[in-house]
């Protein structure tokens, strides 16, 4: 069973002992509220130097309030697994907030390329599936897995990736090292106050990505009772025991979409857009995060209920998310 | 009797490609761009029974035309489904062999069919241009038993040797290059889409070589535009030029912001097979 | 990367590429309709020698139906993967269709005592959840997945896990062998004539088996409208491509439970079991399995309408399957 | 005062472990039998809140009581569960450390808390008699920081070689022999509790050790009923025999066919905290 070759690439170790020792010691495995606010999750459960991981912000479920209340409170040398992503990674760097990114997909404009060439930000190369699947590793408990990609690529010399002679086959199989992020920040449809949480519709990695991390923040548009979360249990995709902060956060996906519940604000991602081409994100960050408070004022007096209900109007389809 | 008609060459990427899929294969495309494009418009014109899975779980979806804006963050993009399920489920299924066909742009290609997404220029830490990545296009390339390559016909998307090698082709082009890189057998790079040319790969080499080609250029005017040399088959195929019914229904109903069938203009005549250049934009800066 | 130990039981060796062509070259990918009779689906899609897989049956939302045509059809040297089930085993070894059996718990009795002490059949260790979990490094794609347990075992011993020095932790790890079953049998409450299917409830691993498996065979308590299915996309847990065969079986997993609509038949499952204990197997399958043609002149002419409508009756939790 | 009270030695391995159970804690049991049935005592006693997990993927039901007949096929046993899952996904979570107990029944247990529910005979091809085989234990055993196992107090049963060792104790007993066969560290078996009896573990040694004892039994007693002499607690705690309510609630609603907790009757004599043996059946053979 040889290693044949070996990616150079920085990648956060896995430790699944030292992961599981943390599990024992800091979850909660009664039924205890953990409803609070985006400021407290945030404070509480993000740390300066955490790796953070979440999906697809910005565009489809994503935890944007939460990313934001992380650019607010002013976290500092996070690292980040920037999968199918808009320009949350733009926003989180031209904060300040980031200097470390995993890259699978990301909008790239700038601020990344400046930050990248002052070396205030490195960047590691991966695929969406190949830091999705690390997930999962990180989510099965085990400290890797193998998989048919990445190998004989320049992906693949930039990673953490193991080309091996595979010792039930003999042939070359890549193996991936599970990642296993300090925090995960997931925007759900619905759960209870103990994190019971229903997600609809097709998904990058959101279980995954709960699970394979040592904290768990969910925003949710709506929270539910129990009760009722109970006499549907097949559609709990995330179990109470694994969550630690449940932040109701209606609008929580703004300016992306939830499917079923809102569209996407296409004029506000054109703005921030805008922004980074004409080097303003500054500015935009002031508008939409610095200057208010927090998620709800940024909704009342950025956006403004106008705005709102026809992002909701306009979101037609319901069928097979909330029908 | 002529005819005047006027497409982008994005149109006519997405035309060519479009016509190189059938109803009988499952498709695994990137999650906007031509690629998407390119499929909608097979399956609302010729072939309609056409199923396609997306990186974000969903398969075989039943997108109702008009497309809507900004799809990839529409629920239109996953309606009426079969199956939402999750990035990794859909990998899944490709790594089991049941994804016939990959389906991806690329900012560069070499002779080998391998491609980059990632960045340009001189080195990895100081880019020219950074680009977003290899998304899901390094696993798509790898585990589906073809994959179709959209691209400009342009000398710096041809080049001999890639800034960076996101996702991969025959790699080096030695026999089984890509089983020792763990790569499953008998898959690969299967067509290179551009606005006047389809290459396929040379079955002993591995090399790219000219497929077919629009009425309107020659193999000088393509190998004009490449780094290297390409080989050449020995009977050329034609491509044919957007057809009306094609252009329209892209323009109305599949791409009705136009985001992704932009690009330089080209007007041809056109008299029964042949086509005549009459006029083409100059490429755009970074297009 | 050192191989430390390596158990030296037999097991179907993982062939990822043979897997991948035998896919490529038989899978269906346009919509076709795959009903057919359980006669056709079992005569047309599992041959002697292969490799059945298969969950909880004769328990909980199990194939029996399909099982009792195997052993109609007098099917021959099957090998099995028995996790999760009740006396399948025991009915499958006395039919003379399976000689061997991949153990992860089943009921024994004296028909397998029996036979194992006769060279008639071998079993080989693992576990419920190393079954699962080979059949989840089957549905993958990958040859072999690690694990945290087996190790220091005799299920280690006699089985075909490895132990190796993890090249990311250094620590000892096991690998398992991913299982790619000829054919798996999965009994589902709904599905299409293409085979996009429903699952309600809890379950052992029915995608698992089905994604790792060469031929899938779906029985379905219903056959429901395909853009019924379009309209909630998350409730297809089984996409069609993967699907050889439809076969309508209401009360499919009978003398076991669908949840939510219909009960098991505890006086039928007393029966088999005293059938066994008294060395009367003979007589159990010649009065439920070969004296009918079909499984509905099963459910006709031995089980009967006033007994299927009890347990149908009697299966009052409808709450998180049909409401 | 005396009381007379007549119990099953089940009855007793039963009550004596849902003692041992809490409502903050998360347990995985076997999906029937003994640990089940001891899960859902303590759940409708004195720890209501306790949640459990099943290898059948149900996290966290609330059973309605009296449980149903043959709960293990029964709508009943994930009735109102926090999710439905699956076998694999219930394994990850306690392979990542959520699960505090495991909860198992064995059929032979050595002195480094090793066990075995496979076979009982000279040879694996010709076993005495042949079990199910692990089902979940050896997960179950490896994966959850503490083990709960029970079992009868006979000689058969604590033996100093077990026939198959099904799922892991301490293994050899040397230290981090868990480790070395790549299970995590800090976990294994925690208590053993028998009609008789119930034995923690050294934790230099990791041998077993008797840790309490029922008024009605002696040192003696017990170890007369195992093949091999186990440590001794400098100062046992005392089992107290099933309480009225307890065997009200078992009987009654908890396992109301009586499946799980027939066994072999006991009659004890209690006069305040102690308890004098007035009667026992013989063990029943193969029990």
């Amino acid at each position: 069973m040889t290693i044949v070759a070996e990616g150079t690439g920085v990648f956060l170790a896995p430790d699944p002992d030292a992961h599981r020792r943390y599990i024992r010691d800091h979850k909660e495995k009664g039924l205890v509220s953990k409803v609070m606010s985006e400021h407290e999750a945030i404070e509480r459960f993000v740390d300066d130097g955490d790796y953070v991981a979440y999906d697809c912000n910005l565009w489809v479920r994503g935890p944007a309030s939460l990313m934001r209340e992380i650019i607010r409170q002013k976290k500092r040398e996070l690292w980040i697994a920037a999968k199918f992503t808009a320009h949350d990674a733009t926003m989180l760097v031209a904060a300040g907030c980031v200097n470390r990114i995993d890259v699978g997909w990301m909008e790239v404009g700038r601020v990344i390329t400046e930050a990248q060439a002052a070396g205030d930000v490195q960047l590691f190369e991966w695929s969406n599936g190949a830091l999705a699947y690390r997930l999962l590793a990180g989510s099965l408990g085990v400290p890797f897995l193998p998989l048919r990609y990445l190998g004989g690529t320049d992906v693949f010399k930039f990673s953490g990736a193991k080309l091996i002679e595979d010792p039930y086959t003999g042939q070359s199989i890549c193996l991936v090292p599970a990642l296993t992020p300090d925090v995960a920040l997931v925007h759900v449809n619905q759960c209870d106050e103990f994190g019971n949480a229903r997600i609809f519709g097709a998904v990058i990695s959101p279980v995954e990505t709960a699970m394979a991390s040592k904290k768990l923040i969910l925003s949710t548009e709506e929270i539910v009772d129990s009760d009722e979360i109970r006499r549907h249990p097949q559609q709990t995709r995330i179990p109470y025991y694994a969550v630690d902060a449940v932040v109701h956060a209606p609008f929580g996906g703004y300016p992306g979409t939830v499917p079923g519940l809102y569209k996407a604000d296409v004029e506000h991602l054109m703005e921030s857009g805008v922004a980074q081409m004409q080097g303003k994100m500054d500015e935009y960050l002031e508008k939409w995060v610095f200057s208010v408070s927090s998620h709800q004022e940024m909704l009342e007096q950025r956006v403004g209920q106008e705005k709102l209900d026809t992002l909701k109007a306009e979101e037609t389809i319901k069928e097979g998310y909330y029908e | 009797m002529t005819e005047t008609r006027t497409f982008t060459d994005m149109e006519q990427i997405i035309c060519t490609s479009s016509r190189l899929m059938n109803g009988d294969k499952l498709y695994f495309t990137a999650i906007g761009g031509p690629p998407l494009v390119a499929v909608l418009l097979a399956k609302r014109l010729h072939a309609p029974a056409l199923a396609y899975i997306v990186e974000d779980g969903t398969i075989a979806p039943q997108v109702s035309l008009p497309a809507p804006p900004f799809l990839i963050a529409a629920s239109g993009a996953s309606y009426r489904a079969a199956s939402w399920t999750d990035m990794n489920t859909v990998s899944f299924h490709a790594g089991l062999g049941y994804i016939d066909y990959g389906v991806l742009a690329a900012v560069q290609v070499d002779q080998y069919g391998n491609f980059n997404s990632t960045f340009v220029g001189p080195a990895y830490e100081r880019p020219a241009r950074r680009f977003g990545g290899p998304g899901g296009a390094n696993e798509i390339a790898s585990l589906c038993w073809r994959t179709i390559l959209m691209t400009r016909q342009q000398g710096r998307k041809f080049v001999k040797k890639l800034d960076f090698m996101s996702s991969p082709g025959y790699l080096d082009g030695s026999p089984s290059a890509r089983e020792r890189a763990g790569l499953p057998p008998d898959t690969g790079p299967w067509r290179v889409v551009t606005e006047t040319a389809v290459f396929d790969f040379d079955e002993g080499t591995r090399k790219i070589r000219l497929q077919a080609l629009a009425p309107w250029a020659t193999v000088d005017d393509v190998v004009a535009e490449m780094e290297f040399e390409p080989l050449v088959a020995p009977t050329l195929e034609n491509i044919d030029v957007p057809s009306e019914e094609e252009l329209a229904v892209l323009r109305a109903e599949v791409d009705p912001t136009g985001r992704t069938i932009r690009g330089r203009w080209i007007t041809v005549e056109l008299e029964g097979d042949s086509a005549r250049l009459v006029e083409q934009e100059a490429p755009a800066e970074g297009a």
